[in-house]
């Protein structure tokens, strides 16, 4: 616990107005807020001077007109930070961590096919993880998405549920 | 120290034991007691309050009211996922899951499970006929809505 | 061969060496390989969004289907990350309960990768004995559980199922078992020759790259990676059970291999001792249905590395949003990295050695456009076909096996 | 035409179609191949399969649908299963059996038979090379290079036995260890070696390069279907038979001689044995790679084959010449 609170208040020090609505619910969990256009600044410092060298994974949620985007950075310590962000989700546009997080390239791709982010500046390659055909500007994971209309096996079978 | 054929001791006296191999289907294997198979229905014990509708996650299971107090449960066996959470979500127990693995069909209508109450007990309702056991000689009621 | 030239080899989504569909595109000039391009995707199901439409409770059986393997390693991160948000706690002997149930699907889990390293070097004889013996502990998830995958032990606020005196005695003769094999095993993989050449110096994977890429789990603990969630970020019972964290500094699918069946030899001491140690007392508390607007972050140490799970609770019965990270999109990245310049030989255990579940990354099924071109012949009319084929041989089937018709089927 | 003529001839067509040649040689190979399996599995601590299982699937394959790639040469394709049947069925009839006069011989078949068995190796290559799929392209490559590895300690093995008997013909060999029986313990080392290679040759595990499952689908076997496929695998089984019966007439010059049904139990007992063995090797190893497999065989096998030939001319120089007549 002392660990995550001594975190929560360097990241009150150094971050005062940046960073936002710290909070510890439980040991080794914090939870903070950045706006976008500070995000690469703040992370950046987290990462490089505070060790959070470990990226656990990027979740991308609809926040109705935004979208928003927490990075779940660890330290080897086990002391998790996530850290979050939205952009509009008119124009969710973020810029790529693949140059510091090999790894994070799947996560991103993962948010633009599903979440309709766009992600500058991720390498070239292939799309994950919906398929090739996928119709543009469907999103699946957003709240407003409706699946289409189609003739699925599923709907099939529910047709002879009671045959 | 390395060597090839490091197994080979082994190898050998595999061969002159008896194969690990359970012979099924001419040999059959007890499921342990609290195996989670094909459920079981006692229709006495159903209050209808249709818990186990709501908490299904495979959307299988259907209670179905057929009289006063009676009820029918209907489960789509090939949408089960045997879980029993039905059972756990039963406040009188009136499901059981039980050791009944082999369920395969040839035909998709036999993956059905219908256990009505005792036909003699029920008083048959204006608006319904009462249900006999046997699937087949029952109008297939498609999709109907869930207190039928 | 191909002198000068390059090759294009696809390995997946269909073939023998991987069981689940992904791709890897290779480049080969002769047998080596020059670029290699992974293809993601063919088992998306959409779990994530189909978490959204479910109640919490239909959610744990639905999360637990994300893997075959690491069922409970899903469904317990899960649990987890919505007890926090609840604010409740599984009671202590149920935190036991489903740590006992993670170290024996460790132990199922890391038995069954064995074989598949065996298979994957043409070795079928491993296999054939790692899993025979695997039996043993799948036997023992059905006693304990009530099935050999998928267990469906977890609810929220505790377990469904209690231990008993006699299971416990059981579990403990069948725990002695497992383990002498599990030395023979150590012995061979130690030992045998034509195995090790397979394994040393494939797929390497140095400690600096495993950092920057990411690795998790085994994958990472064989390049020295000192990592594991379990010590780290202490859950269930695992800040009361002693353990050491196997790592090794090979580097490559040799220490893979050790690092796993080392984990294996630790297993069996950490459920002896869970054993033990269980404490007394109920095995579940009362969870409320519908869970309060709130966040947690799960972390569990997977069998195949670090599992994640983002929860985010509305106050209805549903939960907002459910994000999962699975072990396998960790280490994903760094297989490219373990291929550069290999054998096009060494590709399917060097995939195999991060013990990949691609069911687990993938979670959408496809939604098949109505108006969509349709290669896929239907049961009636491949049936028809091969009926007509072998007519056209002089052997008139059409009279047989009517009883496999399923007219409504199609 | 004369009556003698017309027997001679039907004589002929017996021994070559019926027995000892392609019909017994088919089933003897598909029992081989249960016993292979059997105790595969059993090594395994399986069941395995029940003793009609190799001849069911022969019969399944044959009634399946065949199958060729677009792009594939046809010709080529269809003909490279049939040739390697014939090339390795006709290699047969010119190994002795239970005694060392056997119909068809001649001062350097030995040559002959070593060609023969080289022939299905090659057609792999031709037919896989052919189908034009990347899978088989590779295992036919593969195929290629392990033939180079395992031709050369298999042939100088071979060679060592031939120079003590003083002779090229399998039959003058047999019938002279059948008369120094002694002078085979000399060959043990070759026996060795001929045994490593035999499972190059029928692409054993830790030889299974050019078909490995896991890494080529099935090699040059891919594109293979129906009755070509059914051809390829028996092809594998009788190769099984004809390796076995020449390390038997080379290396085992046991029970020749012997009364006929005598020998032809022996004989039988003799294949069976190599069969075994091969089987025991196959179960206990990984695979190597196809590197580590030309290391193997330059590095250790060919020098071995070196040394028996090097200690048969050794043992030809130094015994008295009265036994090498």
């Amino acid at each position: 616990m002392e660990e995550s609170l001594s975190v929560q208040s360097e990241l009150m020090k150094s971050f005062s107005g940046v960073v936002g609505n710290i909070r510890v619910p439980r040991p080794r969990r914090i939870f903070a807020q950045v706006p976008y256009d500070r995000f690469a600044e703040v992370f950046e410092n987290i990462v490089e001077r505070m060790g959070f060298s470990i990226l656990c994974a990027i979740t991308a949620l609809d926040g109705g007109a935004f979208i928003e985007i927490i990075y779940h950075l660890a330290r080897p310590s086990g002391v998790v930070l996530n850290l979050s962000t939205s952009v509009p989700k008119d124009r969710p546009v973020v810029k790529t961590i693949s140059g510091r997080f090999p790894a994070a390239d799947l996560y991103e791709r993962e948010m633009v096919d599903l979440m309709g982010v766009q992600v500058e500046g991720l390498p070239p390659g292939n799309r994950y993880p919906l398929p090739d055909d996928w119709p543009a500007g469907q999103y699946p994971l957003r709240k407003d998405w409706k699946r289409p209309e189609t003739a699925t096996p599923d709907k099939a079978n529910q047709e002879q549920r009671h045959v | 120290m390395k060597r090839p054929g490091r197994m080979l001791a082994e190898v050998l006296r595999s061969a002159l034991r008896k194969p690990a191999t359970v012979l099924y289907p001419f040999v059959k294997i007890l499921m342990p007691e609290h195996f989670r198979g094909r459920l079981h229905f006692i229709p006495e014990k159903c209050i209808g309050c249709k818990l186990c509708m709501r908490d299904c996650p495979a959307n299988a299971i259907q209670i179905i009211k057929v009289a006063d107090k009676q009820f029918r449960c209907e489960v789509d066996l090939a949408r089960c996922i045997y879980c029993a959470q039905c059972v756990d979500s039963c406040p009188r127990k009136a499901l059981e899951a039980s050791r009944e693995f082999e369920l395969a069909q040839l035909q998709r209508k036999d993956l059905f499970m219908r256990e009505s109450p005792d036909p003699s007990k029920v008083s048959a309702p204006a608006s319904e006929q009462p249900k006999t056991e046997s699937a087949k000689s029952e109008p297939a009621p498609a999709n109907k809505p869930a207190n039928g | 061969m191909f002198e000068g030239e390059s090759v294009q080899v696809p390995v997946g989504p269909q073939h023998p060496a991987l069981k689940e569909p992904t791709s890897f595109m290779l480049t080969l000039q002769g047998e080596k390989i020059l670029q290699i391009a992974v293809r993601l995707g063919y088992n998306h199901r959409g779990i994530e969004k189909a978490c959204e439409e479910r109640t919490y409770v239909q959610g744990i059986y639905l999360i637990e289907r994300i893997c075959g393997i690491c069922s409970h390693s899903h469904a317990t991160c899960f649990v987890q990350a919505v007890e926090e948000i609840v604010g409740i706690q599984a009671p202590p002997r149920a935190q036991y309960i489903r740590t006992i149930v993670a170290e024996l699907e460790r132990i199922h889990s890391h038995l069954l990768w064995l074989g598949v390293a065996g298979h994957e070097v043409g070795f079928d004889t491993l296999l054939m004995y790692s899993w025979r013996d695997r039996e043993i502990v799948m036997d023992l998830l059905a006693l304990l559980t009530g099935n050999r995958v998928n267990y469906g032990i977890n609810t929220f606020g505790g377990v469904r199922r209690d231990i008993s005196p006699e299971q416990k005695a059981d579990i403990f003769t069948r725990l002695n078992a497992l383990e002498e094999r599990t030395k023979y095993y150590v012995s061979v993989a130690t030992q045998e020759t034509t195995l090790i050449n397979r394994l040393r110096n494939v797929g390497v994977l140095s400690p600096a790259d495993a950092v920057r890429m990411g690795a998790v789990g085994p994958t990472a603990r064989a390049s020295s990676v000192d990592r594991d969630i379990r010590r780290d970020d202490p859950y269930l019972a695992y800040g009361e059970i002693p353990f050491k964290v196997i790592t090794a500094d090979c580097n490559d699918v040799y220490g893979r291999t050790l690092v796993r069946v080392g984990e294996l030899m630790e297993s069996y001491k950490m459920i002896r001792h869970a054993l033990e140690h269980l404490p007394d007392g109920p095995i579940a508390v009362k969870a409320p249905r519908k869970v309060p607007a709130g966040e947690a972050l799960g972390r569990y140490e997977a069998p195949r590395g670090e599992d994640v799970h983002y929860v985010r609770g509305n106050g209805t019965e549903k939960p907002d949003r459910v994000k999962v990270r699975a072990p396998t999109l960790a280490n994903v990245q760094a297989v490219a990295k373990m291929l550069e310049d290999r054998y096009l030989a060494d590709l399917p255990i060097v995939v195999a050695a991060i013990d990949p579940c691609f069911s687990c990354t993938d979670r959408l099924t496809e939604v098949r456009r109505a108006d969509g071109p349709s290669s896929v012949l239907h049961w009636e009319q491949l049936r028809q076909y091969g009926i007509e084929w072998h007519r056209r041989h002089g052997i008139d089937f059409s009279k047989l096996n009517n009883s496999f018709r399923c007219p409504e089927d199609h | 035409m004369d009556a003698q003529f017309v027997y001679q001839n039907l004589y002929d067509l017996f021994y070559m179609l019926v027995f000892p040649g392609l019909l017994f040689l088919i089933a003897f190979a598909l029992f081989a191949e249960y016993v292979d399996r059997k105790l595969h599995a059993r090594l395994q601590h399986r069941v395995g399969p029940p003793w009609f299982q190799p001849l069911a699937d022969v019969i399944k394959l044959a009634a399946k649908e065949e199958m060729t790639p677009r792009l594939a040469d046809r010709r080529m394709f269809l003909m490279a299963p049939l040739v390697a049947l014939a090339a390795t069925a006709t290699a047969f009839l010119y190994i002795p059996t239970w005694k060392s006069d056997i119909r068809y011989h001649f001062e350097g078949d030995l040559i002959l038979v070593l060609y023969m068995l080289t022939v299905p190796t090659v057609t792999f290559f031709l037919g896989g090379w052919y189908s034009r799929s990347v899978y088989s392209m590779i295992g036919a490559a593969r195929a290629v290079m392990q033939l180079f590895a395992y031709e050369v300690p298999l042939f100088l093995c071979i060679l060592g036995p031939a120079l003590l008997a003083n002779t090229w013909s399998i039959s003058k060999m047999a019938a002279f260890y059948q008369v120094h029986p002694a002078f085979a313990a000399l060959n043990i080392l070759g026996l060795g070696v001929c045994l490593v290679a035999l499972l190059g040759k029928l692409e054993r595990v830790p030889f299974d390069i050019p078909e490995a499952e896991t890494e080529i689908v099935a090699g040059s076997f891919t594109e293979y279907s129906g009755r070509l496929l059914a051809m390829l695998r028996l092809t594998i089984d009788l190769e099984t038979i004809v390796g076995a019966a020449l390390i038997a007439a080379v290396f085992l010059p046991f029970g020749l001689g012997l009364p006929a049904a005598a020998g032809f139990a022996v004989y039988l007992v003799k294949l069976l044995a190599v069969v075994c063995v091969l089987t025991v090797m196959r179960s206990i190893m990984a695979r190597l790679r196809i590197d580590q497999m030309i290391n193997l065989c330059w590095k250790v096998a060919a020098p071995l084959g070196v040394a028996q030939v090097l200690i048969d001319l050794v043992a030809k120089g130094y015994l008295p010449r009265g036994y090498l007549q």
